[in-house]
């Protein structure tokens, strides 16, 4: 397959949960070395808008593409080149750390270099924690080992809600320098967060989520 | 005609309970249905009424 | 193409078409019960084997008829609904499900009706009302999965895939029903065969499914119409509409 | 830091093996986890043993009566245990996010609902093979029908998890999922009861027992060519 350039764009995007409708006629295209800071207040419909971009969600109206194409059609290779950490950790609670890595990435059908992966894990500051159940450490922690999984993937496109939600100040920085690394080597970030974020040189595409027609820009 | 006279025709040869109980039922079923949904749809539109008037202050 | 005039049309014009349309269903559905009746009581003859109590299968096989054409049609629905996501056709399968309950539950209760004076028993596990039995727990299921869930658009596609999978099953249901009561029983009377089926009794038969049909097809449609008035709320049409009603 | 590994990497695209690597992973993680929470394995065992052994006590002791009700009353207490097994099939994945993670894979989601029944099967329908003699001689059955009945188990207990899948993919989230899951699936099981329990019936009886056997691989082969598509279906909705 020709390799189009990495490029996520969104065309007119409509989100509905139940009866309401969160926004209309969202448009944006976000490209390598970008990271898109989604903002707006709470139910305004941001994380149903990161469900939409990976796919787990299916728009009222309007379309996600990647490379150009739509992500219905090219699921196989856009869920190849993109990792999601929700809400949610999708930890288990039963297996260590170094278990649930090497699960995530069995089932995202990457290749996991054990040795990157513990060093990730000890990077993450889990060191301490390495063969004990998930179900023990706090949700901190447990946030660490899903922000662990996502460096492990590699992936070009991190599509994140709220990443730094019950993480203390040194997992903040942690992340930031994550994100600023990523970015920098050529990766895509989409994300939102309440808390403010301090990426110097990062190339920030704010988005707000919840007026009518969402004007890219709006900062 | 068949039935010489009315109280035959409810006899219905003697298996008057089996018959009339399944047109009986039949009979209740249907009208029960038709009830069930007209008062149905009249409390769906005083519901949507109430609504409407509530969203609107 | 006839489907995408189904797609295009909107509930709108849907609900005021679905209005005109209950009431000729519904009265047609009424004269042709009138004349099935006269069928069935004025016009048959005594059976010598049963007397009159065979009376019965003028009412039983039509709602048999009825709870698994209702089905067909259900899983039709869902199936186009699936297809083309089309809200109007999930709306139509809910419509009709009622119905179909009540139609499955009457074939059951006319059935033991009959079975009584022709076999004794209040119930039998002939083949036919076995499975009867199984299509009514079929239709209390989604009805059930449909209550369960509050997002409409999940519990209309949940519902169909219900729908389809149960409709593959019916026949494999009635096959291995069949196949076991035939195994235990010996081939007993069946129903549809008892007298001889003088055309006149399979013409009494026809009238009252047809009866049975246009019932089923009023009923749904004026319940669509609950079901349009309820999603469509936030339209603009449904608001002039309830001003208009007040 | 490592460069960014995978970026859009072709060479992977031709690994024909990943599919059935990935169908065998999510067999595995399931096995796993169950090792891991070996309680509510057993009490699903338990169930079944408990509930079979109830019927001699509503019945009556006589060997001729439970001889003749014991293949019906395995094979219901079947069904109700996989039944119980069933919600537990996605819903911890889908509360602690894993299941999302899941729906993400490359891979079609087909598999992983293929990979969740096959991992209910070998979790709870197997077992269920192992205790079936100790059952067959509490209902004084012969040794041949006792053969019988594990082996229609051993052909419908996958059914039971198939069609289950469905059940727990529409009911996911929902409250009181699990009386909802039966309701909705066991209708859907009266074929595997009829073609299994009769099976036993047609040893015991002596007319014979292969076509019913060969009736209940035939709703294997379909249920196995129809859930798994369903279920993930169900599942893309559940998730919505």
């Amino acid at each position: 397959m020709p390799e189009t350039p990495a490029k996520l764009t969104v065309h007119d995007l409509a989100c509905a949960r139940g009866e309401r409708t969160l926004f209309t006629g969202l448009d944006f295209e976000l490209n390598v070395g970008q990271l898109l800071l989604v903002r707006g207040g709470n139910g305004r419909g941001k994380t149903s808008l990161l469900r939409l971009l990976c796919g787990l969600s299916s728009p009222l109206d309007g379309e996600v593409r990647w490379r150009g194409d739509p992500i219905r059609r090219t699921r196989d290779v856009y869920h190849r080149e993109m990792t999601y950490v929700g809400h949610v950790n999708g930890v288990k609670d039963d297996l260590t750390p170094l278990e649930n890595l090497r699960m995530a990435a069995a089932i995202a059908d990457r290749p996991l270099d054990e040795a990157h992966a513990l060093e990730t894990l000890k990077r993450m500051g889990l060191e301490r924690c390495l063969d004990l159940p998930a179900r023990v450490l706090s949700f901190g922690q447990r946030r660490r080992v899903a922000l662990s999984g996502l460096v492990v993937a590699g992936a070009l496109l991190w599509i994140l809600d709220e990443p730094l939600t019950g993480l203390d100040v040194h997992g903040v920085a942690l992340v930031e320098t994550l994100l600023c690394q990523h970015v920098a080597q050529g990766g895509m970030v989409v994300m939102t967060t309440h808390q403010p974020l301090a990426l110097d040189g990062v190339d920030i595409v704010p988005l707000m989520v919840g007026e009518l027609s969402a004007a890219p820009g709006g900062q | 005609m068949i039935w010489a006279s009315w109280n035959e025709f409810v006899a219905m040869g003697g298996y008057g309970l089996y018959v009339w109980g399944s047109y009986g039922a039949v009979l209740v079923g249907v009208v029960l249905e038709i009830v069930l949904l007209r008062r149905g749809q009249s409390e769906t539109l005083k519901r949507l009424k109430r609504m409407q008037t509530w969203e609107k202050q | 193409m006839s489907i995408a005039w189904f797609k295009y049309s909107s509930p709108a014009t849907f609900y005021g078409l679905a209005g005109k349309l209950v009431p000729w269903f519904g009265w047609s559905a009424g004269i042709l019960t009138l004349i099935g009746l006269y069928i069935a009581f004025f016009l048959a003859p005594t059976d010598f084997q049963q007397g009159e109590a065979y009376r019965v299968i003028f009412i039983h096989v039509p709602a048999a008829w009825m709870s698994m054409f209702i089905y067909m049609v259900m899983a039709f629905w869902s199936a186009i609904g699936l297809a083309w996501n089309t809200r109007l056709s999930f709306m139509m399968s809910r419509a009709l499900a009622p119905t179909g309950a009540l139609f499955a539950f009457l074939s059951l209760w006319t059935g033991a009706f009959w079975g009584k004076p022709m076999w004794g028993a209040w119930w039998v596990w002939d083949a036919r009302l076995t499975s009867a039995l199984i299509l009514f727990f079929l239709y209390v299921g989604i009805m059930a999965l449909w209550a369960a869930i509050d997002d409409r658009r999940r519990g209309d596609k949940a519902g169909a895939l219900l729908i389809l999978v149960g409709a593959i099953n019916v026949p494999i249901i009635y096959f291995s029903v069949k196949w076991w009561n035939t195994l235990h029983q010996g081939a007993s009377i069946s129903m549809t065969k008892a007298p001889s089926m003088a055309s006149l009794m399979l013409w009494g038969m026809l009238v009252m499914a047809i009866a049975a049909w246009f019932y089923s097809i009023a009923v749904a449609l004026y319940r669509v119409r609950g079901i349009i008035l309820e999603r469509e709320r936030q339209t603009e049409w449904v608001k002039k509409l309830l001003e208009a009603r007040s | 830091m490592t460069a960014l590994a995978t970026h859009y990497d072709p060479t992977r695209e031709n690994d024909s093996f990943s599919p059935l690597r990935f169908l065998w992973t999510v067999i595995r993680r399931d096995m796993l986890l169950a090792a891991r929470r070996r309680g509510d394995w057993l009490t699903s065992q338990f169930f079944f043993v408990m509930v079979v052994s109830m019927f001699p006590l509503g019945i009556g002791p006589e060997p001729e009566v439970l001889r003749m009700v014991g293949p019906g009353v395995v094979w219901v207490a079947a069904l109700l245990a996989s039944l119980l097994s069933l919600p537990r099939l996605f819903a911890e994945d889908y509360r602690d996010g894993s299941l999302e993670q899941m729906l993400l894979s490359p891979e079609p989601t087909v598999l992983v609902t293929l990979g969740k029944a096959l991992a209910h099967w070998c979790i709870y329908g197997i077992p269920l093979l192992l205790i079936t003699p100790l059952l067959g001689v509490q209902f004084s059955l012969p040794a041949e029908a006792i053969g019988v009945l594990v082996i229609s188990l051993l052909i419908g207990t996958p059914i039971l998890s198939l069609l289950g899948s469905i059940g727990a993919a529409l009911t996911l989230g929902l409250r009181g999922g699990g009386v909802l899951l039966t309701l909705l699936i066991l209708p859907l099981y009266v074929p595997a009861l009829i073609f299994g329990a009769g099976a036993v019936d047609g040893a015991l009886s002596g007319i014979g027992y292969s076509a019913h056997l060969s009736l209940l691989a035939a709703f294997l082969v379909l249920t196995l060519m129809v859930a798994p598509w369903v279920a993930a279906s169900a599942l893309k909705v559940s998730i919505e």
